[in-house]
């Protein structure tokens, strides 16, 4: 009855596979600078265009263009630029000690430091973060010691998370940052739920959240985009599109049909869509969400256009699945290189303050390591106590946890 | 005191908390200014005004989802499903985040939501509005369920349940909202004005989290159940030519098995009752527990009085329905052998 | 800490209330006729205007009007305003046995019969129809025998969903109709997969399926937009907005954002937005989408514009939250008046043929209630088999189900 | 007869069935080109095109939602949930239509999906690549649960599962898929190619739903078990002093409670052994049928041995996972009480 082969069915196809020449020609980007900055209170039915180009700032002869330039100070650039090297040498340094068997398991941000980066800085510090697991930029962008970052990770008896979480599944109370779930988009509609209540409470903090393209297809998703639209809720909503899903390419979350920013539209919310590897960009962005947030304006869609440098985690062989040097034909490049060009372009950087800056993250990154490394290990050293396993089920432990925790002997 | 149905108590339980905590807040679908299909927050949006009683979107998990992130931003917020066969949606906002969240987060953040929840049957309202899920649930490390079976509890444990600060699930039995029910559709139905649970204080009080209640003494038998099958087994319990012993659970999780343990150790019978289907439900718990705790006392095997394991039938709701007819059989079989 | 009331948190509110004097006046309603109608290949990006308007065929003045009129024949139209009109009687008198407690619960599709008529017309008997509970025309149009409806609807001995379901959830495999869910939403992406299914089998038919704008917000809802658009696959997504969602207005939903078509932009596929109560325009729009999809254009998303004429349900009093004469102002009329006066003027009907017309279904619908009654009512009369509460669990019994039946001696 | 770890046999199950008939499709995440996070789907794209094999969007809801579609439309879908604890979106698609579908049509539409999903700890997964959910499915009535603990049984079960005309879930306890697994991490890993269930069939072949299987004979004492918890009760029962029996369920829904009535009306006594939270879980069920069936025969409390009501904890893995010490103790409780 059924042919051997699906007749019209179609499935979406990447680019590119393993073996081929990677290429993005036709990708349709405008040039930095041209597209226009509305106001921050203008009707999301007039702003449709947004969502369908990709808003620039810097272009790659080094050059800041257009209405979309924040204007920064070369300090708060430097910032930027500085952490953003932090959290790529800070990266790699976990990963390598994944390798090594240090952890059980790690996920770098490569490619994609600008917008966590970028996006904390152009937040309050009272604004509430609800981040998917590949914003590690956003901690070091708000002064999370390193040291408390990489406990977490090595589930040592140092951990806040007391050795309960995968590494890099960060909380932070005391930074504003919600614990990170394993669970692929649930953080959207709470953080719509923390902004309901802000503005319940009348306050000004805002909150901000990221999912990935390909987490766009989940329920959490829709239901963000449901309730912020509802309830005005004070809220930025961030799409990271760095282009795959695992082994997905964006086209199986609907990314081949539309722009994500798009879906904006149909909620009646702006749908912002920025270029992901120009700090500049996504600064800008995220202020004007922000400040229309502030403002009474209600929610923002953000898709930022990037990509996934590295593989999705250190259990993933991204060479199974694309070109290996995909990335390198990426046309946006590197965040951290274009910010980097741009300030030595207008005089405030150096190829020697660059150096300088590497060295002294990399000298404190492997500093922190070892102090971190004292504080054991997964495999080796302290661990948070044992009995504590059977704490914070519920605030108050309950009778059957009490004799299971004496039945274990601890 | 007062005269109130188990609605009145419920909805008394959100005034008062309301009234006494700005940081309550009441949504769900058709909650607002209809006063939700049940009428449990029938006022309540005129009262307290929009914003702090409101209709949301339908989407049970975007519900739990929103209580979440207004719990984490200090608030107490109480959501309604509708109805608890509609609670599948949420699932994962239940299971994964509100009730590992204290966990995962080594204690820094928590969810201090009430879900209130109308389950079970008899009120002919088919498979999809008939349903006890409660025993998915007991399944879940970190979240508390209640299921009242009274007024007078309704409202002092959804009251605790509102001040808790851990997620609770508040399951309220909707054939029970306007009267005990005996479970013999033919029989008159009565009201709560009549029953002593029906007299309920107006202003604050608790019924505390986690304790069973005894509510007929026995020395033959001992009958463990919750919510509509209390009044079920308080019926049969008065046709039975035994001595029958009745617990009201109030609490399923967390589960008091010292009450329970000391009552089956002494009559050495037990029966476990409950209108949920039987294979994988909470009863396999309590049964369970009960075993562990109290083999050697025991004189004949627990039985166990169940929704048969299949969807509610419409046509067939009193032949599904474990009436009192089910529940005399039993303790027959359990005393008799 | 908190303010007594939330200051800054919106809550969508309706229009009117009871008390008040309902009016519709500002609503954004085009003149019939004035919507151009696209080639049915149209690239979606190029249709957003589609998804804010509303396509419209019949004016209020009896003029079938524009390039959307699908000048179908007077027989064709006859057989349309028959089962609108059967389907509203069908529903007046089941209601009305419901009141005199033959059965458990009704609902009634008052004031949507163009929206399930006019679209089982439009589509293929082999097409697959996932509805929700408000679309008793569909059967109606596609010849099913309102005895069995009756039947169903009564749990009684001939019900084919052997009393297990509430009154009308029904479920019609020859009619190529699936089994109706109590639970909102879960056939939108399950027609998806019918679709996908049919794509894969080269087969021709496709399927259609029906949410509420208040079901719009439920995961399924956005699970059957993406993997739609992700496959492409050859469905009709229909929002039936007839502004009620129980007591909830559609603002709930999301609507006083954006129009529930516009939503179509977001997954890149076209948005149609439809006066539902112009069974003209349904039917040319159902054509439209239809045809696209057989012809390897994919999915679209109709908005189907209404007004919930009657109660939600018999368990609903619809005045406790807004007037009851509001929908004697909707601005969009009755279907049924509509076409029978388009009719009328055309020459194809009168009066008296309407007359006859009610009459004769009246007749018609009291002589099978009749019969049906013989079979059994929810209270008295013969049932379904006891024993047969037990099957189709599984496709075989298995023992424990086997052990209760006998438990309960049947 | 072909050496395959647990991996190769369920891609060797699926290719069977892809090869013999065409209306069985695959999907799920990263399960097409890529060939699954597991490798469980590795070639099949390739061998049978996009079309039969491909990946889907990240909703689960959505993906058991389009296999119901599908299967309503004649066709057998498989789909792949990537881990067991992201199942939960899923979970009304699951439990209010695959489930119901039969029933609720009075026939006349049925689901014939089959749900793989690795579920199961071992594999320092941390809380949320880690959980055992079956406990959770086994209350809903109309959904089958199957849980293999070696390559033959999971090839030739799931097979029996795609050709089953009622949805089924597959769960794959993903520490066993490289080797049987006994419980100790420190002990060197072994292959399957070792061992005798690492002999499979390369065509067709089926191992019947429903059937336990008795995988140590022994007159003292029982253990029910299933799934990674079969090879830990194996080294137990080797280690203990007393004659152990061990039986793997293989499939939960439908239990084969006859088969473990008469093993266990034999010995006398029993223990019921998972890996998934006590409360609730599946043994429970088992442990209250057991009592129902052999009271008499009983010389001792039923026990249970499963994984304490937590989370999994990244850290404590070990302390968590039920290991052959507290199989051992539970075998000692049992016997001298
Ligand atoms: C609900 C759920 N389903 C599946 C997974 C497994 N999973 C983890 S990451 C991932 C891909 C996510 O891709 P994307 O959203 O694009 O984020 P990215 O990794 O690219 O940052 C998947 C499928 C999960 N964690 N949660
Ligand atoms: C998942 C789920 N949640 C809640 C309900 C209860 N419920 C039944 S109908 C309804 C309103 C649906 O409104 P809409 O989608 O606009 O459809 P309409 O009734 O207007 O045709 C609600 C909330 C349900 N049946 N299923
Ligand atoms: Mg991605
Ligand atoms: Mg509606």
């Amino acid at each position: 009855m059924v042919p051997k082969s699906g007749k019209n069915l179609n499935i979406p196809s990447p680019r590119h596979r393993p073996g081929e020449e990677p290429e993005f020609d036709n990708l349709d980007i405008p040039n930095a600078g041209t597209v226009s900055r509305p106001d921050i209170m203008t009707d999301p039915k007039q702003m449709f265009d947004y969502a369908n180009t990709v808003i620039r700032v810097l272009d790659m002869k080094n050059n800041a263009l257009g209405e979309w330039d924040p204007k920064l100070s070369p300090d708060d650039m430097r910032k930027g630029l500085y952490d953003m090297l932090t959290t790529r040498i800070y990266d790699d340094r976990m990963q390598n000690m994944q390798r090594v068997g240090k952890m059980s398991f790690y996920m770098k941000s490569t490619g994609e430091e600008a917008v966590s980066v970028a996006q904390a800085m152009a937040l309050d510090k009272k604004d509430m973060l609800f981040p998917s697991y590949r914003q590690q930029g956003l901690l070091i962008s708000r002064g999370r010691d390193l040291l408390d970052m990489m406990n977490h990770c090595l589930s040592n008896s140092k951990d806040n998370c007391k050795g309960r979480q995968l590494p890099i599944m960060y909380t932070w109370r005391d930074g504003n940052l919600f614990s990170i779930s394993g669970n692929l988009g649930t953080q959207f509609c709470q953080a719509v739920g923390w902004a309901v209540a802000s503005a319940y409470k009348g306050e000004d903090a805002i909150a901000a959240t990221w999912v990935g393209e390909g987490t766009t297809a989940t329920s959490d998703f829709h239901h963000g985009m449901t309730f912020a639209a509802v309830y005005n809720a004070p809220v930025l909503l961030n799409v990271v599109n760095n282009q795959w899903a695992i082994s997905s390419f964006q086209g199986f979350a609907g990314g081949e049909k539309a722009t994500f920013a798009s879906r904006a539209m149909g909620y009646g919310m702006p749908g912002l869509r920025v270029d992901g590897n120009d700090f500049l960009a996504v600064y800008a962005v995220t202020k004007w969400a922000a400040d229309r947030a502030r403002n009474g304006g209600g929610p923002t869609l953000i898709e930022h256009f990037t990509y996934r440098a590295s593989a999705h985690s250190t259990s993933d062989d991204p060479s199974k699945y694309r070109p290996e040097d995909e990335y390198e034909v990426w046309p946006l490049g590197d965040p951290i290189e274009r910010l980097k060009n741009y300030l030595i372009e207008i005089g405030e950087w150096s190829e020697e303050r660059h150096k300088a800056a590497m060295e002294e993250i990399n000298a404190m990154v492997i500093k922190k390591y070892k102090e971190a490394e004292s504080f054991g290990t997964l495999n080796s050293g302290s661990r948070p106590e044992i009995s504590s396993m059977f704490d914070d089920v519920f605030k108050e432990q309950p009778d059957n946890l009490r004799r299971q925790r004496q039945q274990l002997g601890v | 005191m007062a005269k109130m149905n188990m609605v009145q108590a419920i909805n008394s339980a959100q005034d008062v908390m309301l009234e006494r905590d700005d940081s309550v807040v009441i949504f769900g679908e058709d909650v607002g200014y209809f006063g939700g299909v049940f009428n449990c927050t029938e006022g309540l949006q005129k009262k307290y005004g929009e914003q702090r009683v409101f209709d949301t979107p339908i989407a049970e998990g975007g519900i739990i989802a929103l209580a979440i992130g207004m719990g984490v931003n200090e608030m107490r917020p109480v959501a309604e499903i509708q109805f608890s066969d509609y609670i599948y949606p949420a699932f994962d906002q239940i299971v994964s985040e509100a009730s590992r969240l204290r966990y995962r987060s080594g204690g820094e953040y928590w969810a201090p939501i009430t879900i209130r929840t109308p389950c079970g049957g008899g009120i002919r309202g088919g498979q999809t509005h008939s349903q006890s899920p409660e025993g998915i649930f007991t399944h879940v490390s970190g979240v508390k369920s209640i299921m009242p079976s009274n007024p007078y509890d309704a409202k002092g444990l959804l009251i605790s349940a509102i001040e808790d600060d851990d997620p609770t699930l508040f399951f309220e039995p909707k054939r029970l909202y306007n009267g005990p029910f005996f479970g013999d559709p033919k029989q008159a139905s009565q009201g709560w004005d009549k029953h002593e649970k029906g007299e309920v204080p107006e202003g604050y009080y608790t019924v505390p989290i986690g304790k069973a209640n005894t509510v007929r003494m026995g020395h033959d038998l001992t009958i463990i159940t919750y919510g509509t099958m209390v009044h079920v087994s308080l019926a049969a319990a008065e046709l039975s030519d035994y001595d029958v012993e009745v617990i009201d659970l109030r609490t399923l999780i967390p589960l008091d098995i010292d009450h329970i343990a000391e009552s089956v150790c002494r009559t050495g019978r037990c029966i476990v009752v409950h209108e949920a289907t039987k294979t994988g439900g909470f009863g396999a718990e309590i049964l369970s527990q009960i075993q562990e705790e109290c083999f050697w006392k025991l004189e004949a095997p627990i039985g166990r009085v169940a929704g048969w394991d299949i969807p509610y039938p419409h046509a067939f709701e009193w032949e599904y329905f474990p009436g009192q007819g089910r529940v005399l059989d039993a303790i027959k079989k359990v005393m008799e052998g």
